[in-house]
C-alpha cells in the first residue's frame, strides 16, 4: 500500500519535472542552460519510468526499468559531453554561446 | 507515517531545486542547483528501492554530468561569452502553458495505469539462476538486454571520437584537455596523493560488487574515472596524447571484448548468448573490460578534445 | 530509550543544525567564495555529527568502520570540490595556483 | 542452422569491427576493402535467408521477448539493411581519397572513418531491431554519429549546424524515450511483436503514441521541424552529406513505420493520420520552394531531402490506421518504401555527385557546374539519372514509387494527395532545372578534374535507382515478406 503511494508520488514529481525542464529548454537561449534543462526533463522521464515500475511493493521494484534507466544516464551523459564541446567550441569560433535565431535558409546567398 | 511525509517532502525539494536550476539568474548557480539536484533525485531512488540506480545518477547524472558543466561555465567565462537577454514576457506565459500542458498531459497518462501492473520482476526472478548473476539488474544489463549495453558502450566511444574530432587541427597529436598546475603542498597536490588508493579500492569494489549487489561497470568507472580526474588536476598525471597506441587501445578494449564474446556466442546457441556454466566469468570479464574502458572513456571526454600542441 | 538512542537522537540533531547553519549561509552569502566556506566547514562538522550518531545505531565494528570511510571521503571529496569550483569561479584567471 | 541466423548479428558485428580497427590502427584503405565486400556479403546471406525461411526473428542471447531483444529481419528490415550497404559502400570508396591517412596523422582524415563505420552499424542496429527501447539506444547512436560528422569540418557554420540538429535531436529523443517509458508502464513489454497484441486505446498508450510520433518527426526532420536539415546536411564533407541525407531521416521514419503498421496499427485516429499527411504535402511543396530559392549547390541538393521526405509521410493517411487492410494499402506502404530507397540511392549520388564538381571548382556555387557535361561527362550523367528518380520520372524507381503512391491515392478516394504528388514532381524539375541547364553552358574559368574511376561510382549508385524501377516486381516481392497476411492483397 505505502508502496503504491511512493511510486505515485515520485512518478507525478517526474512528471512536473518534466514540465519544468522543457520550459528551461524552451524559454532559455543560452546553449547551457538547455542542456541542464535537456538533463532536468531526462531525469524527470527516468522518474516516471523508474516509480512505474515499484508500483507493486510485494514484488520489489522492477529491475528492468532500473537497467533501462542506467543505459539512459549514460546516453544523456554522452550526449552532454558532445553538446558541451560543440558550445565551448562554437564559443571559440563565433564568440557566442546561443544560437542566431534568423532563419537558417537565409545563408548561402550569392 | 514519516517515510509518507519524508517522500512528500523530498518531491517537493526536488521540484522546487530544479526550478532554480532552470530560473536561476546566474549560469554557474544554476548549474551547482542542477548538481544539488541530482543528488536529490538520487535519493528519490533509495526511495524506490532502485538503489543500482541511485548510484549511477549520483556519480554520472549529478558527478560527471556536474563536471562537465562546471567546466564549460569556466571556459566560456574565460572566454568573455556574455549571456543572452531573456526572452519577452508575453513569450513566457505561452511556453508556460504548454509545459503545463505536456506535465498535465503525463499526469493523466500516469493516472490511467494499472495500479497493479507487476512488469517483468518475476520474469527476471525466473531467470535469474541461468544468468550467471545475483544482481537482478546486473542480470538485465549484461545478460537479458546486454545488446542494450553493448551498443550503450559504444556510444561512449562515438561521443568520445566526436569531442576530439572538434579540436583544431593545429594541436591534432597533443595531450586532452589543458595543462594543470597545482601548488605542490597544496590541498589538491595532497589529496592527489592521499586519495588515489582508497578511490582505486572503491571503485574496484563497485565493479566486483555488481554481480551480486548493487553495483557495476559503470558506477565503478565513474569512480575509476573521477579518481583519475583528481589526480590530473594535481598535475600528478597527464593524458597521453590523442594519436596514442595504447590510449586508443584502452578506449575500444571493452567494446571490443564485449563484441568478441557476443560474436563467439554464435558457435555455443546464438548472438551473445552466454551459456549459464560459464556466465558468470564471462560477465565479470566484460565488466572487467568494460570498467577500464568506461574509465578512460568518461576522464577523456572530461578533459575534452586536445588542446595543446603536440611535442 | 536507550543512551545510545539518545545519543544518535542528540547528535543527528545538532548536525542537522550544522548543516542548516551552512545552507542559510550558501543562500545568504554574498560571493561564491563566502558561499563554499559556509557550505563545506558547516556541512563536514554536520555529517560527522550525524556519522557519530548513525555509529551507535551500527550493528558491528564493520559498519563503524564503513561509516568512517564515509565521512573520511566526504570530507575529502568536499575539499577537493570547494578548491575546484574557487578555482572556477576565479574571475579571468585561467590558473590561479600556478 | 547457424548461417541465415548469423546475418541479422553480423549485420552489426562488422560495422562495429571495423569502426574499433579503425580507432587503433587507421588504415582505411584496408578497411574498406574487407569491411565493404564482407557487408555485401552479409548481405546476401540476408536477402537469401529471408526469401527462403521467411523473416528472421533471432532472440538476443537466447532470451525471448518481453525479458530479452528480438532482432528482426523480415522483407522491409532487410531492404532497408541492403540500401544502406550499397550506399554506405559506395560513399566510403569514394572518399578513399577525400580523408587520406599519411605519414602525418590529421584530425578529419583519422576521425572520419570510426564515425563512418559506427554510423552503419547504427542504422543497421536501427533496422533490425524489435525493441522499443533498443531502437531508443540504436537511434541515439545514429544521432550522435551524425552530430560528429556535421561538424566535422570543424568551422564555426558547421558546429552551428551540429548545435541546430542537436536541439531538435535532444527534443525528439527525449519525447520518444518518454513514449516508451509510458508504454512499458501500460503493458509491461518493449516488443513490438508483443504490443502488437495488446489492446492499445488506454490514455497512457494514447499519449505515448503522440510523443514517439513528434520526437521521430523531428528527427526525420518532416516540416515544421525541418530547420536544422539543409545547413547541416550541406555543411558536412560531400561524403557525409551523402549518408546523412540518403540514410539518417529514414532510420527515424523506418521507426514510424515500424510504430504505426506494426507495433500500434489500431491506435492512430484519422485525424492524427490526416495531420501526418498534411505535413507531409507542406514539406513537399515549401521544402520544393525553398530548394529553388538556393544558390549553393549543396544546400539546394540539401533542401531537396526536406521536400522528398514529405512523400515518405503520406502513406500515413492511405495506408494507416487500421490492421484490417483495404485493398490499396499494400501498394501505398510499398510505394513509401520504395520512395525512401530510391531517394536513398538517388541522394547519394547527387551529393557524391556534387561533391566531385565541387572539388573539381574549388567552390559550390551555381557556377561550379558550368560546362559540367564536357569536362565530367560521368558526373553530369549521374545528376541526370539522379535527378530523374527524384523528378519521379520513368523508368527509375522514384516513378514506381509515385505511381504506387498515386493509384492508392485514386483508389481510396484522396485525391488531394494525388495533386500533391504531381505538383511535388514538378516543382522538383523545377529546382534540378538550374544546375542541369548550367551543366551545358560552356566553361569559363579554369577548373580542376576528378579521376575518372572515381566519377564512375556516383553513377553507379544513381543507376541503382533506375534499376530498382525497371526491376520492381521482385523487390515489391521480397517486400511483403513478413508482413500480415492480409496486407499482401495489393491492387492488380
Amino acid at each position: 500500500m505505502t508502496g503504491l503511494d511512493t511510486a505515485t508520488l515520485f512518478a507525478w514529481c517526474g512528471a512536473g519535472l518534466i514540465g519544468i525542464g522543457l520550459y528551461g529548454f524552451l524559454a532559455n537561449r543560452h546553449m547551457l542552460r538547455r542542456l541542464v534543462a535537456f538533463n532536468v526533463v531526462g531525469s524527470g522521464i527516468f522518474l516516471v519510468f523508474g516509480a512505474s515500475g515499484a508500483r507493486r511493493a510485494d514484488l520489489g521494484p522492477d529491475p528492468v526499468p532500473q537497467a533501462l534507466i542506467i543505459t539512459g544516464i549514460v546516453v544523456a551523459l554522452a550526449t552532454t559531453a558532445l553538446l558541451v564541446a560543440l558550445v565551448i567550441r562554437y564559443a571559440d569560433l563565433a564568440g557566442r554561446a546561443t544560437l542566431p535565431e534568423d532563419e537558417p535558409g537565409d545563408d548561402g546567398k550569392e | 507515517m514519516t517515510g509518507a511525509i519524508f517522500d512528500i517532502v523530498l518531491c517537493l525539494l526536488i521540484l522546487a531545486v530544479a526550478l532554480a536550476a532552470i530560473l536561476g539568474r546566474d549560469l554557474f548557480g544554476s548549474v551547482v542547483f542542477f548538481i544539488v539536484y541530482g543528488l536529490l533525485v538520487a535519493l528519490a531512488w533509495t526511495r524506490l528501492g532502485a538503489v543500482d540506480v541511485a548510484l549511477a545518477e549520483a556519480a554520472i547524472g549529478a558527478g560527471l554530468t556536474g563536471v562537465l558543466l562546471v567546466g564549460a561555465v569556466a571556459r566560456l567565462r574565460r572566454g568573455g561569452v556574455v549571456e543572452p537577454t531573456p526572452p519577452r514576457p508575453l513569450a513566457r506565459g505561452a511556453q508556460m502553458g504548454i509545459c503545463v500542458l505536456a506535465a498535465g498531459l503525463v499526469g493523466a497518462a500516469i493516472a490511467g495505469l494499472d495500479p497493479d501492473a507487476a512488469g517483468l520482476t518475476a520474469t527476471v526472478a525466473q531467470n535469474l539462476e541461468a544468468s550467471g548473476v545475483g544482481n537482478p539488474v546486473t542480470a538485465v544489463l549484461l545478460n537479458f538486454r546486454g545488446y542494450d549495453t553493448l551498443l550503450e558502450t559504444v556510444v561512449l566511444l562515438v561521443v568520445l571520437i566526436g569531442v576530439w574530432s572538434l579540436a583544431e587541427d593545429r594541436y591534432w597529436g597533443g595531450r586532452p584537455g589543458l595543462r594543470q598546475h597545482a601548488k605542490p603542498g597544496g590541498v589538491l597536490a595532497t589529496y592527489g596523493r592521499f586519495l588515489p588508493p582508497l578511490g582505486l579500492l572503491a571503485g574496484v569494489y563497485v565493479v566486483w560488487a555488481g554481480t551480486d549487489q548493487p553495483g557495476g561497470a559503470f558506477q565503478g568507472g565513474t569512480i575509476l574515472a573521477a579518481v583519475w580526474l583528481l589526480v590530473a588536476m594535481a598535475g600528478l598525471v597527464d593524458a597521453p596524447p590523442v594519436t596514442a597506441r595504447r590510449l586508443r587501445l584502452t578506449i575500444v578494449a571493452g567494446p571490443a571484448l564485449f563484441l568478441a564474446v557476443a560474436v563467439a556466442g554464435i558457435f555455443m546457441g546464438g548472438f551473445l548468448h552466454l551459456p549459464p556454466e560459464h556466465a558468470k566469468q564471462l560477465i565479470q570479464t566484460i565488466e572487467a573490460g568494460l570498467a577500464l574502458s568506461i574509465a578512460a572513456t568518461l576522464a577523456l571526454l572530461v578533459a575534452g578534445p586536445p588542446q595543446r600542441g603536440a611535442r | 530509550m536507550s543512551i545510545a538512542t539518545l545519543f544518535t537522537a542528540l547528535m543527528t540533531t545538532g548536525g542537522l543544525i550544522f548543516f542548516i547553519a551552512g545552507s542559510v549561509g550558501m543562500l545568504r552569502f554574498p560571493d561564491q567564495h563566502s558561499r563554499l566556506h559556509a557550505m563545506t566547514k558547516a556541512d563536514n562538522l554536520g555529517l560527522g555529527m550525524i556519522v557519530l550518531g548513525a555509529m551507535a545505531q551500527a550493528g558491528g565494528p564493520l559498519v563503524v568502520f564503513k561509516l568512517a570511510l564515509i565521512w573520511i571521503l566526504a570530507v575529502a571529496a568536499s575539499a577537493v570540490t570547494a578548491q575546484t569550483i574557487a578555482r572556477a569561479t576565479l574571475p579571468g584567471q585561467a590558473d590561479p595556483e600556478a | 542452422m547457424i548461417l541465415p541466423a548469423l546475418a541479422p548479428a553480423l549485420s552489426v558485428a562488422v560495422p562495429l569491427a571495423a569502426a574499433f580497427l579503425a580507432v587503433v590502427a587507421p588504415r582505411p584503405r584496408l578497411l574498406v576493402g574487407v569491411t565493404v565486400p564482407a557487408m555485401l556479403a552479409v548481405m546476401a546471406l540476408a536477402v537469401l535467408g529471408v526469401r527462403q525461411g521467411g523473416p528472421l526473428v533471432l532472440a538476443v542471447g537466447g532470451w525471448e521477448p518481453p525479458l530479452g531483444i528480438a532482432l528482426v529481419a523480415d522483407g522491409l528490415s532487410t531492404a532497408f539493411l541492403v540500401a544502406t550497404a550499397l550506399t554506405i559502400g559506395t560513399v566510403l570508396v569514394v572518399a578513399l581519397p577525400q580523408f587520406p591517412i599519411r605519414q602525418n596523422e590529421t584530425r578529419a582524415g583519422w576521425a572520419f572513418w570510426p564515425l563512418a563505420f559506427l554510423l552503419w552499424a547504427a542504422l543497421n542496429a536501427v533496422f533490425l531491431s524489435g525493441d522499443l527501447f533498443n531502437i531508443y539506444v540504436a537511434i541515439e547512436f545514429v544521432t550522435l554519429a551524425t552530430l560528429a560528422l556535421v561538424a566535422l569540418e570543424g568551422k564555426a557554420k558547421q558546429v552551428e549546424a551540429a548545435m541546430r540538429y542537436a536541439m531538435f535531436a535532444l527534443f525528439g529523443s527525449l519525447a520518444y524515450l518518454l513514449g516508451v517509458a509510458l508504454l512499458y508502464a501500460a503493458h509491461g513489454t518493449l516488443d513490438i511483436g508483443l504490443l502488437a497484441q495488446l489492446p492499445a486505446q488506454d490514455t497512457a498508450s494514447l499519449v505515448a503514441a503522440g510523443l514517439i510520433t513528434a520526437g521521430l518527426a523531428a528527427k526525420t526532420a518532416l516540416f515544421p521541424f525541418h530547420a536544422w536539415l539543409p545547413p547541416a546536411h550541406a555543411g558536412a564533407p560531400a561524403p557525409a552529406s551523402a549518408m546523412l541525407s540518403a540514410l539518417v531521416p529514414k532510420a527515424s521514419f523506418y521507426v514510424l513505420l515500424r510504430f504505426w503498421f506494426d507495433a500500434m496499427p489500431e491506435a492512430a485516429g484519422a485525424i492524427a493520420l490526416q495531420l501526418l499527411g498534411a505535413l507531409g504535402a507542406t514539406a513537399i511543396v515549401y521544402g520544393s520552394i525553398l530548394a529553388v530559392r538556393q544558390n549553393r549547390l549543396k544546400q539546394l541538393v540539401a533542401y531537396s531531402t526536406v521536400a522528398q521526405i514529405g512523400y515518405l509521410f503520406l502513406v500515413f493517411p492511405l495506408a494507416g490506421g487500421s490492421a484490417e487492410p483495404q485493398p490499396w494499402t499494400a501498394g501505398a506502404w510499398t510505394g513509401s518504401v520504395f520512395h525512401a530507397v530510391s531517394h536513398a540511392f538517388a541522394k547519394a549520388a547527387m551529393f557524391l555527385a556534387v561533391g566531385h564538381a565541387v572539388l573539381a571548382a574549388g567552390h559550390d556555387r551555381m557556377s561550379a557546374m558550368d560546362g559540367l557535361t564536357r569536362r565530367m561527362p560521368m558526373t553530369a550523367f549521374a545528376l541526370g539519372v539522379s535527378a530523374v528518380t527524384l523528378m519521379g520520372l520513368p523508368p527509375s524507381g522514384g516513378f514506381t514509387a509515385k505511381f504506387l503512391l498515386l493509384t492508392a491515392a485514386f483508389a481510396s478516394g484522396q485525391v488531394l494527395w494525388a495533386a500533391i504528388i504531381v505538383l511535388g514532381g514538378v516543382l522538383a524539375a523545377a529546382y534540378l532545372f538550374r544546375p542541369l541547364a548550367r551543366a551545358f553552358l560552356p566553361d569559363r574559368g579554369r577548373y580542376g578534374t576528378v579521376p575518372r574511376a572515381q566519377q564512375a561510382l556516383p553513377l553507379a549508385l544513381a543507376m541503382l535507382s533506375v534499376v530498382l524501377g525497371i526491376v520492381s516486381a521482385a523487390p515489391y516481392d521480397f517486400l511483403q515478406t513478413g508482413r500480415p497476411a492480409a496486407a499482401e492483397e495489393g491492387l492488380e
